[in-house]
């Protein structure tokens, strides 16, 4: 097949607006810690961009995208990017491209998972945890979603990665933080985030890059991917609302609760926006802002120091997205029906995709946070932690 | 000096996080005025030290807020009484007070002076 | 008519540039209000976004693109997206592409008008405002102009918003300022910017996404948009440099005044993008700098608190740039002639049309404000405004 | 040959992400300044993209890109782009396209010169320099290996603008911190950065950015473009890495370093990233990072006032780009084959090219600032020094 | 006291929006040493109460702007008129005024001690 | 006065750039604690005038750093002197120091009080 010129500059221009999410995510992140972590927190998203930027091309897009073995794993076909032609192959934009934007959607992934370290890792081990978590955890799941591996077979669908970069993230955050433990002071007094117009900036360039990753997703510059764009956007303002709202009835109307029902639903279509029209997509965004809304006021009431959130948000807006797609596919979109339109099996499908992720993330992730912090300390020192990261972890100060 | 002076400024400077058990605190007290900043400190302890590879490295001064109450001289007691209880964990880095004599208060809204 | 894949990349990518605009409308408004404003200034950005959004999709494209009633709205045929294929269309690009592009469109103009509102609205009532300028204001105008409406027929140009968007907002600015009343303090002490770094930011992301409104709207990646792009650089540019030089004279050359000169130059030639040359352009944004400079010292002079200035940068520029439109179009660009080429027409057709769209925007928008106003009360009480709508509106501070 | 709209599309785009470099490439420094040089630092990098914006559309385009002079200099040909019509042209994108896209690079390089006037340049001294800089020194060094100059005879290879780019504005900066002098002080307390988050912006934008950079130079849509994008993200993965690790081992591993060693693999692969593979791009990223870490040192050691390190990492990175294209070229990528394949002479060329732009820009530059400096002062007094050039300069104050 | 001390620092708790006021007038008089920094304050009042809704809510710190100035005790009462007087608006939240005994006051450029 | 007062605080107006020195230079002479904060200062000389084309600009607030270190009475003079050797440049806006007396002293940790 010959390469598209039109369809290989949508592809190009995503994987740039893609790329920005990860630093995009270290300035959300930075702007709700507190001031002595500002830096390590932007520090995290840039070193999980360059760590895994690298392993990625050694390895990760073989174990990815690599001839299947039995349904779980790619083999090493592709090490070294090994017998990938920069020009030719068998879709409309080249090989090389598809390397890139799978590579920044394994980069996000890692950096939303570091909402469970927030403010207390320690930075040797967490150059460890990425490397082993990006090549177990991630690669793997991306396997199974798009590089034929066995839910990708069951007809699980899953249009931008709702099971493997939000549910995944999301629940990782989860099990990390359940082994690493509360920070220091963690329910006995505020931990006011110290710049919230910083968060608000990571907010926006979070949806500016979420173009690329729905809309990117469609492969091509086409319908597929102008549906996906319009029902990313609207899904993303129905969750802004709808959390906004929720949060008002209860109290003040926060900036962050709006950006964060804005993640929310911009999470929950990820799966979604290549099968669902824009009138689901805005039921999709507003159940995904109160949804989300309500898993954090749980996981806050329950003392779960899960501290950015990446669980109630990615995890569970993550989980809401799939099963929504299994509900809301419609055939005029792209060919495929949901629940709604009669399709049980697709619904079927999709639960088990979802919660095959879910549990294989939680637990590898668990297990992977527990050797590593029996090994060698997950945790810095309480004194480390007492005055920040910033300057304990990188002699640096806001 | 007893005499002359009859309001003291207490000049607290404690740990950011304690800010808050020490405003509830004189609040229960009934004593409300009170003007606050940031600072930075170091104490005896020279700072904090980092164990850090071989070596060790040592941050000097640390983030602190200066809390600045003035009160009457017989309230004196009660409120170091109170911040220093609200303020401490009872660990090194708990901080200071200080009582500075105020000759004179004024109340800029009205003009007039506080006694 | 086929989709083409380098059409709808460009105006994919073009969607997402603009769509960033409205965020960095936030950040430059919110490095020059005071800081206890700050967030309230960004996030009543991120609200506008996330509501005329909703709005758009369910109501406002129908309004603005729907079939022509007497010229001056569209009918409802499109309620809700109905009857808009995401595949097909007799353009080069998918139907709902269209409807997200023009809907970034509608965001950023709401966003200027919030200029008017800075730093003592209550947000209730900004809520309801927003719903009803976007939908009576906005969408007729876009009609008119782009819709199939009657300053379309007229003939009058306006290539990428300088009327429906730019004199609407600017305009709108000014009766909300006039209605809502001066901040309290205002003229008595200084209120100066608190951060103008995160203006400077702002400024730098608008000229970025600048790009995407005026190239992309020559609706396909040709040597028009190519056009647009240089000419949008260049009239910034020279604006930039003619308020700078011209504060210079007056004093010390600010920053401020610089990226101030730099948005009236991209103003100025917005409606003028694809019809007139570089060399014009220049002539364009050196007259748009010194004239909104002009028109800034004269609003401060007269004790006018519209206090971001959406008025004489937006307001005037806008017009500044439809008038020049009408006279500098050249026919070697987009076949059009304006004045210079002697068509006499075209200019009065210009500035019929902006001028109709200033009346409009104005009038309507006192009317809504003033009604609003009386009805729920459009500003917040001296205690909420001299704590700030960060603490008072958001419960948040910086 | 007629415009292809996916070629258009990408480098429509390109361009608009290299425009964000400039002000990007001002965040960048701007962080790194004390405090009261914050909007001083940001506000060099507008004013010299409005001035050169001006300056390449009336001469520089035509100085670079006119009929070729003695190898050295193009014609005034194209004097206020005369003769380029925007519509035609013997290329798959736009003349004025080329243009735009060729602008942005201007900018840039001028903005990098920055560094080393830091905290002490005069502002109408620096407007005077910048005229002439761009005019004497970059347009001259452009039409050497791009518009038909002598360089590009000789087969000198450059894709995106290693001894145009970054030889020329490291080694200008180094000439101009010579002529300037030390920030007074230097030497004898520390100037830390005073907002280390803004520099990692800057440097988030810069990595995005350097997308249409290196990707975009290849002036298509296509596998060369890809591959392009890989190995410029691959080789700053790399950069940040080396740096990041070599200055944990002398101590703590500082956000700064990591994001410095980032620029300098993507410095050191812009000359190459059409040349390479994606292996070759780790071996030319990880000795970028580790080269440029010890040139800064180096640079310390010395007392050199080189302020924001344009020298070592742009120029040292430059350099060694440039010389690392002659050595990893390889014929699969692009048909050319570096000293790796046994191509001795491709080596040479490229060593001859980049000493060449060295010597032109580092003797013309320290000429140009010298002559400046005598004849109306290049630097600051030393109250307006003390003060901060935020206020002294634009009587502004962050 | 008032022999061994004969200068005094008045500390003024002010509006942030007064400063500009504050310094011309003092100014003025002829009055330029002065040493300000941003702080937060509450005062008797408890802080600014928002209504909010069925509810109410209290925001207790409000920024405030201290100005040091340190004078001779002969000029005290002219300053904290001076002061006083600009500062005023005459609403709740205008500030406080406290004057602190200096026992000595050197110039560090030249090392000489003050008086 | 001088029986009751037994410690003293030295407030130190100097350059942000004389930080360091002043840090180490205390430090040397075995004096740890301190706390600092930011401030803007204008002296006697109103500031720095910046010629400014025809006319000049009067940039009237500097930023410098106070430093407060409370010691006993006893090694006043010598840490006012080493803080004022540290401090000096010999130019205009080197600072001030100006001591106040302290009448009580407390740890927090602790709650004891400090003589
Ligand atoms: N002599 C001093 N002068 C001024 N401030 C001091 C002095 N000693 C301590 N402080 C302040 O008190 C803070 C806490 O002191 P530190 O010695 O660390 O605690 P602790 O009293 O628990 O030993 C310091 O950070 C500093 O701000
Ligand atoms: N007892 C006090 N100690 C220290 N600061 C005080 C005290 N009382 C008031 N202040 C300061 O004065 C400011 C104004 O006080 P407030 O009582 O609100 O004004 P008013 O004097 O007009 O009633 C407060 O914000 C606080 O900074
Ligand atoms: N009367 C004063 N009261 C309070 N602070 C003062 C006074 N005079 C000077 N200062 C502080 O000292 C700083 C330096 O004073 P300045 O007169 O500029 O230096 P110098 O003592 O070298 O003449 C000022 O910026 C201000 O912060």
């Amino acid at each position: 097949m010959s390469i598209d010129s039109g369809t290989t500059a949508w592809l190009l221009i995503s994987t740039a607006l893609v790329m920005l999410m990860t630093p995009a995510v270290g300035f959300f992140y930075g702007g709700l810690v507190r001031r002595k972590n500002f830096i390590s927190m932007v520090a995290l998203s840039f070193i999980v961009f360059a760590l895994v930027s690298i392993q990625w091309v050694i390895l990760g897009y073989s174990l990815a995208f690599g001839g299947d073995i039995g349904g779980l794993i790619g083999n090493l076909q592709h090490f070294g990017l090994e017998g990938l032609d920069p020009g030719q192959g068998d879709t409309a934009y080249p090989p090389l491209l598809f390397v890139a934007f799978q590579l920044v959607f394994a980069t996000v992934t890692m950096a939303i998972v570091t909402s469970g370290f927030a403010e207390r890792v320690r930075l040797s081990a967490f150059v460890l945890f990425v490397l082993l978590w990006t090549t177990l955890v991630y690669d793997p799941l991306a396997h199974w979603a798009w590089g034929g591996g066995w839910t990708m077979g069951l007809g699980s669908l899953d249009f931008a990665g709702g099971t493997v970069v939000h549910i995944s993230s999301g629940f990782a955050a989860l099990a990390v933080a359940l082994v690493i433990g509360k920070r220091s002071g963690f329910g006995q007094y505020t931990m006011e985030p110290h710049n919230i117009p910083m968060t608000l900036l990571g907010a926006g360039l979070l949806w500016f890059g979420w173009f690329g990753f729905n809309a990117g997703s469609a492969l091509a510059a086409n319908g597929l991917a102008a549906n996906a764009f319009l029902v990313t956007n609207t899904s993303a303002a129905a969750g802004a609302l709808s959390w906004l709202f929720a949060s008002w009835i209860r109290g003040k109307p926060s900036s962050l609760g709006m950006v964060s029902g804005a993640i929310a639903g911009l999470v929950a279509i990820t799966p979604a926006a290549g099968f669902v029209t824009v009138p689901a997509s805005i039921v999709i965004g507003v159940a995904a802002g109160l949804l989300c809304y309500a898993c954090m006021l749980w996981r806050i009431n329950r003392g779960l120091d899960e501290s950015l959130d990446a669980w109630s948000i990615h995890g569970m807006g993550g989980l809401w997205g799939a099963i929504a797609t299994g509900i809301f596919a419609a055939a005029a979109v792209n060919g495929f029906s949901g629940l709604i339109e009669g399709n049980l099996q697709q619904f079927v499908a999709n639960v088990i995709g979802a919660l095959a992720a879910l549990a294989y993330a939680f637990v590898v992730t668990y297990i992977l946070a527990f050797v590593i912090d029996r090994v060698i300390g997950l945790r810095v020192s309480e004194e480390e932690e007492y005055v920040g990261l910033d300057l304990s972890q990188h002699g640096e100060r806001v | 000096m007893k005499e002359m002076v009859s309001m003291m400024m207490i000049c607290a400077v404690i740990r950011p996080e304690r800010l808050e058990f020490v405003k509830k605190d004189l609040e229960k007290a009934g004593i409300y005025g009170m003007t606050i900043f940031d600072v930075q400190g170091r104490g005896d302890q020279k700072g904090i030290q980092l164990q850090y590879r071989g070596g060790t490295m040592n941050v000097d001064l640390i983030p602190k807020i200066m809390v600045e109450v003035v009160v009457p001289d017989g309230k004196l007691e009660e409120t170091v009484g109170i911040i220093t209880n609200a303020a401490r964990t009872g660990k090194v880095g708990d901080g200071r007070i200080f009582v500075l004599p105020v000759m004179k208060s004024f109340r800029i809204r009205t003009g007039e002076e506080i006694h």
